[in-house]
């Protein structure tokens, strides 16, 4: 359908060889676990390069009115056919509101999935959990494959995965603040205690910080503003596909003991004796 | 006749159909996705969904975003 | 020369294909940012793999005394010609038992590198910066290419610029800790204020831990323990090997601004307004 | 009424002089920004000491069955009667358990004040924000003054809002774990966005981390973990006291700037020239 | 003699009545483990309320050359008599200076307390180790009370115990940052690994970061800039007073232990069951 | 008669009130809070407050919490 | 004769005392430390000691410092 | 002849090369480095290197280490 990913010319993003970590969700078999954004970009022209050097295979797009006046650019002749299409609420400040916007981006055809954002607060931009577990429940049993973006609150997290969620995404801090993972502590609780994958959503500002997140066990990270923001935005936009591999890869390595004191690499024989 | 369309009141010919209203607009159906009085219109029906005085479009489209 | 690197069979590592950022340091030109060691290995055997997933190209070894009880196991016939040795002195207490160690260590034949390491405690294993000063200006004369191991102070890395090391490596946390970048502030210093590449050795426990000192300017990083000690040390190794890369790339690239508050990734203008 | 306070002689706690800055919350004006519980002490004789040397003058208790086979100590009886007693839900595990718990508490004729307590979550204790607006809501209007302990959430902190609350008091970090102020980045949000006072509940471990709660602006902290499963809870307590009276009086100072690099606190003239 | 504190009037600081907790150190007996010091006060005459609120019983000063053509107030002024005078050396760049500027700062016979400030690097204005060390060892011969300033360095730390020096210095952050403990890591280990008094010194921003590095275990700390730099220094300084006495009692009184998951203080018996 | 009292089924003799009950169980009536049949029962009329068969008692107190 | 105070070239009257030339700076005795040609001077030497032609002579004080 | 092979003594016969000695400890000589006497021998003077009584020999090879 061709209102979906319109780039044609893709190589095939030479970090997604190996299969043998599957993520499987809403129906895909991922093998990477990188989602990214379209949102910010000096240019459009650069969103291909960003997936093919970063790897994604999902990328996340918004829905508003068209402006007959300004005859902007359409941001999907950016995007390859073969990435899956996550198209957000955002602008929805009520369930209504997030239901209304799903209802229309799945009527584009691009397929199923709908992030749920539901924000009334414009400094923070912090989710309001509550109704977006109500939306959640009302997508789901349209058939929706719904990725509800949150606060990190257990009760809520609960909340969702009784609404039919397919994953949960807890923030890190502020929707692009480049903060990081200021919420370590509860992102760790919801990993311990929910059985939906994590996908640690906003707030990620580099990649050392996503390859955190992997190592503590989240399924995925989504990663936009720190990548449409950065310098080289394509440059950065792999350093995140590597370094997301690369915590999920320590994540199922299983990192060594941590230790208070010091524990020789070298034999602790002195030299000589 | 008089429609609204994404909140602007708008003068256009009457018996105009959605297919008519978008092409004079010079926006493919593809690109768009088109809400009349709060329903979806699916785009098979574009051709002939006849649009009537005070008739309510939205017209939305993909734009970058997170 | 046959005590050198003896593993014949070895595939040139996946991740070195690119020649954009060339690490140039004694006489070498380093396509891989991470040294690794030959510690603690429940498997010598397993060295192989370790190099060729992780892309290392430098490595560390100690020198021992012969044990003529012990039939050991020859660590050499697990490391590829192709990969530089980097010997150790481990074991000294003092400047003077360092430089004997460092040109023992010449005399294998192996090259001229040396890593200087003076440690007089035992429950943490930090060096003596003064002792190792002091080995480094001795050594760099006699022709070494000298890699320091140092408490991060700036002093005492100033004072290793004049002996002529090559690079400074200041520790992360005491070896074999795992506690990762504890000493980040003074390791932002160094990177800040010497002229000679900063590798990071020592403490790093995790591949995010690695991905941050490149991000904040490091040349490089050494990772032994956190490899050797893993539940899977050849997965670990793969994982060390992509955070060094992210690292170093999301340096080139420039990350984005931090903010205190949120920047909306996703148009501010309401849905439907 | 001799179910409240019961413990007559008590001198006024030391630290509570000055007047210049007080605290008036549910009709009450309180010198101290300490609050305290009444839970897991090894003797509840403790209580009075821990009263009068940490200056609290609001201490919370729970409500359960008399226990007809266990004569247990009755708890009021170390409580002096001065001190403001503020009753918690604990055991709630919905709005309804949580108002039936509060109706209770107040027919004890202790006064009206009201911790709301609803956990359904046995793991890490985390509260249930959506069932705890609602109590909140209906325990306002029957004339309660309602302290609601959350997660922090900003959605859920202008439900309290609205629905009446006195105070908001997010965790730290989970109740007990003595972890801190690991929920930092959400409890500086809620100061800066929320009108209400914002008591740091749960988690605090050490006066430092409560005197930095009070440094970032809230208006008080609730300790009592950290306290009861000290050493000496006693002079934990007066630990306690001094941090928060700290915090406090640094927020009210206004701290100096932070900067990158050093700044002298001597002449930078060289002593001889 | 009157070159010392010149300041008559001064109440008994009100929060040094208890005598339980001694701090023996260049054989005086102090109640206080505030030091604090005299630099960068918009007015000096800021400086003997200072003292009286935040308790402190060592102050530090500077020697400079008599300004001729700047009449300048005289900072003795306001410094109370049995206040104890920690003369520093700044402005020296090697042993030799330190020395010259110790045995200057003596001869104002006001006491024979030093503190060894020797940094030849401005921007960071960071230590050196090694010729504090030897300053050290020869103003500790000729009879001085001697704290030497330095980068914590376990290797220069034990240096520093031979030399025969009363105590060790470490920074929290760079001089005047604020920064706080930055060197949080190494300053534990050298509580852990030497016998002398540990104060920290340098780069405390806040009250909780000076009650922090009481509650390790440090013996005192030094605090000048976070006040002298304060919107109201006064204040700041009785809240710095505060929280080093709340550290120490939290490090007498042994904190309870930190767990990983929650435990808690109320019955866990649900309400009616 | 049978009352329930905190979840134990209880034997008492009949016309008992509230105030008998407490005393026969040793327990001041200033140190508890009584929930007769869900409804919270004033201390002024615990003399008054006369016990019925089936009656479902909830008698609480305070305890150490946090 | 000529002296250096504090690194400056000075002309001072011959024969003066270091107290004289402290009274003559309005500089109080006890308020600053003096060494003279490297050696520090014990206050009580101030009345007695006398300046000579190429004098070098440092004169500090305690200032702010933290 | 007696001598002083990483710390211990040992008996030898005499009239031993290095090359002999390292021969009968089954050590390839590429696998080692040799100090005697404080000296490092360098490998092609192995078969010329004549022990005597009294020496003391260092032998050393590379181990694991980080």
């Amino acid at each position: 359908m061709r209102l979906c990913g319109l780039w044609e010319e893709v190589e095939l993003p030479m970090m997604n060889q190996e299969h043998d970590d599957i993520f499987e969700i809403g129906g895909k078999k991922l093998t990477s676990r990188l989602f990214t954004g379209t949102g910010k970009y000096s240019s459009d022209a650069l969103i291909p390069d960003v997936l093919v050097k970063s790897g994604a295979q999902v990328i996340t797009v918004a829905l508003r009115r068209v402006d007959f006046d300004a005859d902007t650019d359409n941001v999907m002749k950016h995007i390859p056919k073969h990435v899956i299409l996550l198209p957000n609420t955002s602008g929805a400040r009520t369930a209504d509101e997030a239901v209304r916007i799903a209802r229309l981006a799945r009527a584009a055809g691009c397929g199923n999935w709908i992030k749920i954002e539901v924000i009334s607060d414009s400094t923070y931009l912090l989710p309001d959990g509550y109704e977006t577990a109500k939306a959640t429940e009302i997508l789901a049993k349209e058939g929706f494959v719904v990725f509800p973006y949150i606060n990190p609150d257990l009760m809520v997290a609960r909340s969702l995965v009784n609404a039919g969620a397919s994953a949960v995404m807890p923030l890190g801090s502020p929707i692009g603040s480049n903060r990081g993972l200021r919420t370590r502590e509860m992102i760790r609780i919801l990993i311990d205690e929910i059985s939906l994958p994590i996908i640690v959503d906003a707030g990620i500002g580099r990649p050392s910080q996503a390859c955190e997140a992997m190592e503590m066990g989240a399924a995925a990270c989504l990663v936009n503003t720190a990548i449409s923001s950065a310098g080289d935005p394509v440059t950065m936009a792999m350093a995140f596909g590597e370094a997301v591999k690369a915590g999920r890869r320590a994540y199922l390595a299983g990192p060594g003991v941590v230790n208070e004191k010091a524990s020789a690499s070298s034999p602790l024989t002195g030299f000589l004796k | 006749m008089e429609i609204q369309v994404n909140g602007q009141m708008e003068h256009v010919d009457d018996g105009l159909t959605l297919s008519d209203y978008l092409k004079h607009k010079k926006l493919e159906s593809e690109a768009v996705v088109v809400e009349l009085n709060l329903a979806i219109i699916p785009k098979e029906n574009y051709p002939t969904c006849n649009l009537n005085d005070k008739d309510i479009l939205e017209i939305v489209r993909f734009v970058g975003g997170g």
